[in-house]
């Protein structure tokens, strides 16, 4: 008998029971972590995606927008999915559904064609554009293609088409954010700088943040300085929308003529600076007011640091309700480092997000010991190696740059931490390791409402503790011994 | 399974064609008139497809299709439980299939089963200067890394059909060299117009590299017969299969749900395929049909009605010893489906249903619906083809809305105007619909529950389908404010 | 050899393991539980305290307060340990240490000297005395003894001087409550009435409730529709302070002069109906405006009617931003739904909780199988039954009047559900029948932070369906196969 | 035991009588007298206690005491794990002490163990009608619910007691019926000053209804002591136990942590009683010693240096055997608790430490918080008697504050004007103390953790120690706005 592989037909094999249970035992073991870790081309169960996704949501940030992949419908799909998925909302986009007959003539037919269809389909007031890989490598012009597209009627002239390059095989998810936020703002902003004119408002650039409570808990700390403010991009209605029977294509977004005037505004913060670092340079270089850049404000320190540059920016006390809120972290934290105190973490997750994961962890005087970004920068690794050194609680503990999650699980087989931080995708690792995983970050596809609470502010400390605390006092109560099961813990 | 022409009260041709008529009027001209022909009233009375199909999406529509990776990777390859599946290209679509689709594995992870994430993760450098080296490294690296897995399959992504890398070239070349069958599938996803070109090209690799690799160590017997097109999401292959081999038979290899790289080798030795998935495997069959003569026959395993047609259908293929089993499995499970049965249709009587999936479920899942007393309202598929559009006609009712390749647009429109008490279709449609307070439940998936197939699936699919459709939070939407 | 009982000396004895097996599991059957059910005299583990308690929780609602216990002082040591594990707070209140000679002489001297001490060194602007069990059986005086204690001196004749009597022997913790809440507004409003005068205000009595969540969520409520209120008691400061490393005796509460002006108020609401029935007696016929019971807003349709009634005797629409928030919660349940659809709750804790929990697990399509209250009425009953009635999720429930948690216990294990909801002194009986206990009411000494969490309101909503559901998908993830173990839930 | 005496830098006898004065000037003249002798600088050359102690509280000042019954069901009777512990009266001191001592207990719980809450919930009619008609049936039900406790224990609350309830009768009565020790335990909270009586009173129930009417199954060895005083707070009696057995004894019975009823019943047959908590146990050692010739020896089980002591004057008491074995047991903990040392002092040398707490903790712990670099800066008794601060007034340094009955007016006076870096007190000061940026942790209660005693607690002590202290939490306590 033949086959195509000119391989000999052999029987069918079954892998005897002590072999696998062989090889089970191997891949938990330090010599397979050190060839697991030699690994140069194979990538297995990264924590990042690529550039489009980030560059949708980006785009549902903004009111009325409809985001519209050039490019294959499948990829437009696949973002579309995961955000559904990781919000339990819709995430209505569109894509111009490019197949063969566009890597040989280019796609601006389907690009044309597709915008009037959305157009007429959608009726939204922005469509934001971005690629996927098979533009991107067939070299389509999209400047040249949008020039023709309004030439030719297919969109009005004065109808807003930012467009973002997010080729899959650079960057990720946080880079194609950043990548679309900065296409939005060039477009909306073009030639509405005037000179004298300041709104009086702050802007606030978040940066990839996939959790709805965490644009709220900014919404209210700004409020309760009695700030006016402009969040670019704000998905925190887009993405927890009330259901009252109706739906709606475009819930919330940042107003586009608030976006378009946040060039003149008072002040910008960036408090996602790995996650905006392009749109910061432009708002540096462009933007009136004052740009700042914060780390994100996740824990106290980040928080307190946060609210100080508003007051310093906005000449206003912090207000008594947040000094009030401040006290109540605070007074969670005491109440309960003892349950976190020395226990180590693994972390890993976006650069903006690891740097607030171990900051809080220190805070509380638990050891983020295995901190892992799978997508990340010299710079990050500088900086959070500086954040471990600042504490007592960082010592022994190390960062893996660039690894990704089957480099974690030789770490968490070989040198075992108490807990695990990061999205859904670490819960194999999780469960083979015998440990809980905290799922924040981004996406969590097998947990509800996880999005509605914050992880910023104070608020975001106070659920930090009380989700990891509870549980480990969960796991405590499940598995000890009737003799240490107390009423009290 | 020609049963009488369905009829549903107040739905017509006319009613629908005004329905669909209304639905186009919001496109542009041109795109109306691409979108027209996909969209018909049912006519089970014409024996032939009422829509159009299989054609390139409509730009812009917002449509649910997915591309010939997803149809390779996430459909076909996916599930093989044993082999490392390698995304080859940019880091995003192995990321978005990985784990994303409820096919079921036994094994362990990592050692036997490989549920993972492996991609080659190109970069810049790999776009101008080729992937192919890279691909050779990362191929050694899976071997010493998972010394049992039993193949390895390379899924083309967009930039490595665009770049002019030849990876069967490298296949070829690794597959020597590490004595591991590697498995070259060019699903690029720009090519065809949705998922199903990836099926197609799937199964003409699993053709080419891997059927009549193996034989069955053990004996044949006039009963080996093989799974095909059952993806085992929420468990269905183990519900189907335990079935079958109840009734006598032995499943000697299920295509591809838990399935195994050795098994589907050697499928080209059983008697008899029986296949329900068509849409994805129908190629593979007719390929077994052809070369090695092994007959099949299209089941439905969704609802005691159609289990019971399927297993006599199925039985008559067999001798007196199976028939007499069949029927006795029959007998059994009636009884106990009976219960399930008045437990929930009383709850469920006339209820509306819409359905837009892919695969078979738009057609196989009619009847199911139907033991539970539910009307479907309107049906279509995400990636069909014409012999689908066939075999859906005479399942559903007269005149009812049949759609191909919906946009959220039409969907919208058709739920408005035929306020079903139930929409069965995807994710990126199900908060949609909830939105509007309609029960919902995602169907490619079954919803994070599971089995629907076979008589363990029944009880689950009917309770699933109550609880979305009686769930109280449903009266709390409306405010009194 | 012999002894005081006049019992032979015998040796030691050891129980063999399979005697003690036999009885484990004896002790799970349904014969046992007809025995258990049979008890007429003897109490096991009951889900309710006495009255004092209940009643220093009152008096730390009010502002500069000083819960005074006239009795024992380990009586008062109890109840301040309570409230200290509970919230981890201080729970700051005094006794007056009466002893054996009170018993023969009375408590007048520990009363009076009690009050002149407590006065000079805690400097409260008012002192909230209730009794335990031993000046209730000796008959002690206390309107003549507080007559006394101005008349002498000892405290200055205009100081508010509320009085309750708690004996142990009768009620519970709620309806000390109520009887503490009711002093001190008959104390606080007397000859405040003012004929034709209205504060605009709105009364709320919110009842026994321990969760400081919840009362910050009324006070959101309020403020959202701009309603001006005065809540009796307000716990919520006293109970969750900052830690800004400065000790306040007296944080928050009511102040007392908007407390004594409470009566000439726009309208009272009581949403503690059975917490506050003698309180509210009081208000109807003392009060002016209007005076509405409602069930405590636990649950969506019992948090409709009581932002309907606010915009009914307020005249004022439903703010847009709890219509809004309704939306969300809706959209929680219903993406939620089929995790908890179907499965069987047992529910045990105070009679206006346990309404709200049957409420909140009916509209999700869970059925509280086992309903118990140690210590309810049949009115309640009679209200419990008709609320199960009201849904086919209610069929087959049943509501088990004045029963201890002993007598859940053999519930659980010979008519098994899924999952527990009360106090932490439930988790013995869950840990018995393997099932999750979800804590919510009152006590709870091992978990953190549950006090900050609202659960009424439609925030509320949010909080249980995310506790409940994600801590049964964890008990999911935790044991399933690893074939079941799956990336989506 | 007797060190030299220590000072610390900057406390004078004359600085804190100042502070003792500052701290009284708040109070009313009555009260101030009241208070001032129970309040002085430690004068550990007197060797006699420097304060008065076991008087009534002052009336309304705050103070931290419990009553008679939280003595009896709190410390002696609630660890007794295979008895039924009846709270007889109303339902609320049962339900205050379920579970709030952590008194650890082997055994199924309703089983053999019986850490619940029973209590015969006296309703208004019990009060006016008498309750010990309800007493004979509840205690007919417990033994009959609960077949294989060892003897139940009826501990009367206020009301008991003054509506002259005879509960000895009906003890006596049902004890024959039910062939079952029944122990009436007339520990009423309103008898005596503090939690201190209801030790005495329960130490005397023991004696007349419990000892002496077992004897141990197993023959006599002259190794065979009792642990008296030893609650199993987080596992104390595990740890010690295992340490006592280490050195070559035999540990009987353990009065009353994890304790068994028919073992302490038997506990006369012993050589040696080895007591821990001298304040609520010393009534029956006298007994024992007195009545059966037993000896008794105090001995502190916290931290390397007392430990080490201990089982040195332990031994002594012994042969040669234990004494070779005591000093391997020694020499092999040392250098374990020195790596403890090494590990924690550098992070706590020369931090200051308030107690305040109950029982033996006020002295027995100051020397392993030495062991641990820090200094004790005050400490005082809840409940104590005369004798305790004598054994107290050498182990603290001289001058530093002792307080007996400490109004929570008073220790945060002394907390102000001290500036401990820890202050170890109980639940009810904890949040106090935390709320002014103070590490704390519960002494009663070990804080949720342990055990502390013995080798297997001093790892645990110094790590709890350490991370109260040195939590990075309380640096963050002071906002920088």
């Amino acid at each position: 008998m033949s086959n195509n592989l000119g391989l000999t037909v052999k029987p069918v094999t079954t892998t005897p029971r002590e072999e696998e249970a062989r090889v089970a035992k191997w891949i938990d073991s330090p010599e397979y972590r050190e060839k697991n870790f030699a690994r140069q081309a194979l990538v297995i169960n990264p924590a990042h995606t690529c550039q489009p996704l980030g560059a949708e949501l980006a785009a549902h940030g903004f009111e009325g927008t409809l985001p519209f992949v050039h490019g294959s419908q499948g990829c437009a799909s696949y973002y579309r999915s995961t955000l559904n998925r990781h919000f339990r909302e819709p995430a209505p986009a569109v894509s111009d559904s490019m197949t063969e007959d566009g890597a040989v003539f280019g796609g601006q037919n389907n690009l044309h064609e597709g915008l009037e269809n959305a157009l007429a389909l959608y009726k939204p007031k922005m469509m934001a554009i971005f690629t996927s890989c098979m533009p991107e490598i067939i070299g389509d012009d999209l400047t040249a293609f949008l020039k023709n597209a309004r030439a030719k009627g297919h969109v009005p002239k004065d109808f807003p088409l930012p467009f973002a390059n997010t080729p899959s095989f650079n960057g990720s998810h946080v880079t194609g954010y950043d990548a679309m936020v900065l296409a939005i703002l060039q477009t909306l902003t073009e030639g509405k700088k005037v000179e004298g004119r300041c709104t009086g408002k702050l802007n606030l650039l978040p940066g990839f943040d996939a959790n709805t409570g965490d644009y709220r808990e900014y919404k209210r700390i700004l409020e309760a300085f009695d700030i006016p403010y402009t969040i670019l991009a704000d998905i925190s209605e887009s993405f927890d929308s009330p259901n009252d029977g109706t739906y709606r294509l475009y819930p919330g977004g940042t107003p586009l003529a608030e976006a378009a005037d946040s060039i003149n505004g008072k002040a910008t913060i960036s408090v996602g600076p790995y996650a905006t670092s392009k749109t910061f340079a432009f708002v540096k270089e462009s933007y009136a007011g004052k740009h700042v850049s914060l780390p994100l404000p996740m824990g106290v320190a980040k928080t307190d640091a946060f609210l100080l540059k508003l007051a310093e920016l906005f000449e206003k006390p912090v207000p008594d309700v947040l000094k009030a809120e401040r006290g109540r972290a605070i007074d969670a934290m005491t109440d309960a480092q003892q349950y976190m105190h020395g226990k180590k973490f693994a972390v890993y997750g976006d650069p903006d997000q690891l740097l607030g994961y171990v900051s809080f962890l220190l805070e509380m005087g638990a050891t983020p010991w295995h901190v892992v970004c799978s997508k990340g920068s010299k710079k990050l690794d500088k900086e959070l190696q500086a954040l471990l050194e600042s504490s007592p609680y960082g010592k022994g503990a190390q960062v893996w740059m660039n690894r990704d999650l089957w480099h974690l699980r030789s770490l968490l087989m070989t040198d075992p931490v108490d807990a695990l931080i990061g999205d859904t995708h670490g819960k194999f690792a999780a469960r083979d390791a015998k440990i809980p995983l905290f799922r924040f970050g981004f996406p969590i596809f097998d947990r509800v409402n996880k999005h509605r609470y914050p992880l910023v502010g104070y608020q975001g400390v106070i659920n930090m503790v009380t989700e990891i605390c509870n549980k480990l006092i969960d796991l405590r109560d499940e598995t000890c011994e009737d003799r240490f099961f107390e009423m009290m813990r | 399974m020609s049963s009488p022409v369905k009829t549903v009260d107040g739905i017509t041709k006319e009613s629908t064609q005004k329905m669909i008529d209304e639905a186009l009027e919001a496109y542009p001209e041109k795109g109306k008139k691409k979108r027209a022909p996909h969209l018909a009233p049912n006519d089970p009375g014409s024996g032939s497809a009422c829509v159009k199909s299989n054609r390139k999406t409509v730009p812009g529509v917002m449509s649910a299709r997915g591309c010939a990776y997803a149809g390779a990777k996430g459909v076909v390859w996916g599930p093989i439980r044993d082999m490392v599946h390698v995304s080859h290209g940019p880091v995003g679509c192995g990321w978005y299939s990985w784990g994303t689709r409820r096919n079921l594995m036994t094994g362990v992870n990592g050692v036997t089963q490989f549920a993972m994430q492996f991609t080659s993760d190109f970069q810049e450098k790999d776009i101008v200067y080729g992937g192919d080296k890279k691909l050779a490294v990362l191929l050694k690296e899976a071997k010493e890394l998972f010394p049992l897995a039993k193949g390895i399959s390379v899924l083309s992504e967009c930039p490595v059909g665009l770049i002019g890398d030849d990876i069967n070239a490298v296949a070829k070349t690794m597959s020597k060299e590490l004595d591991l069958p590697v498995i070259p599938c060019n699903c690029e996803g720009f090519r065809g117009v949705s998922q199903s070109l990836g099926h197609h090209i799937s199964n003409d690799t699993i053709r080419d590299y891997i059927i009549e690799t193996r034989e069955f160590a053990e004996p044949e017997t006039p009963y080996d017969i093989a799974l095909i097109g059952d993806y085992n999401i929420g468990g269905d292959v183990w519900s189907v299969k335990a079935l079958l081999e109840e009734c006598g038979l032995n499943v000697k290899a299920t295509w591809t749900g838990d399935g195994e790289m050795e098994r589907i080798a050697a499928t080209h030795k059983v008697k008899l395929n029986v296949i329900h998935c068509y849409r994805s495997m129908n190629y593979m069959c007719k390929v077994m049909e052809e070369k090695y003569g092994i007959p099949w026959i299209e089941l439905n395993f969704f609802g005691p009605t159609k289990i019971r047609e399927s297993l006599r259908k199925l039985a008559e293929r067999f001798d007196e010893a199976i028939k007499a089993k069949v029927e006795k499995v029959i007998a059994r499970y009636d009884a106990m489906m009976q219960k399930v049965i008045d437990t929930y249709r009383p709850r469920l009587e006339g209820k509306k249903v819409m359905l837009y999936v892919g695969g078979l479920r738009p057609r196989h899942t009619v009847g199911a619906y139907e033991d539970l007393g539910m009307v479907v309202v309107g049906s279509g598929y995400e990636f069909a083809h014409n012999d689908d559009y066939e075999r859906t006609s005479p399942e559903m009712p007269d005149a009812t809305v049949i759609y191909d390749d919906a946009s959220e647009h039409e969907l919208e429109h058709f739920v408005h105007a035929l306020k079903p008490d139930l929409v069965a279709s995807g994710i990126k449609e199900k908060y949609v619909f909830q939105k509007m307070g309609l029960p919902f439940r995602q169907m490619h998936s079954w919803d994070y529950s599971g089995p629907y197939h076979g008589y363990q699936g029944f009880p689950v699919f009917a309770r699933d389908i109550d609880m979305a459709v009686n769930s109280p939070t449903w009266k709390l939407v409306k405010s009194p404010f």
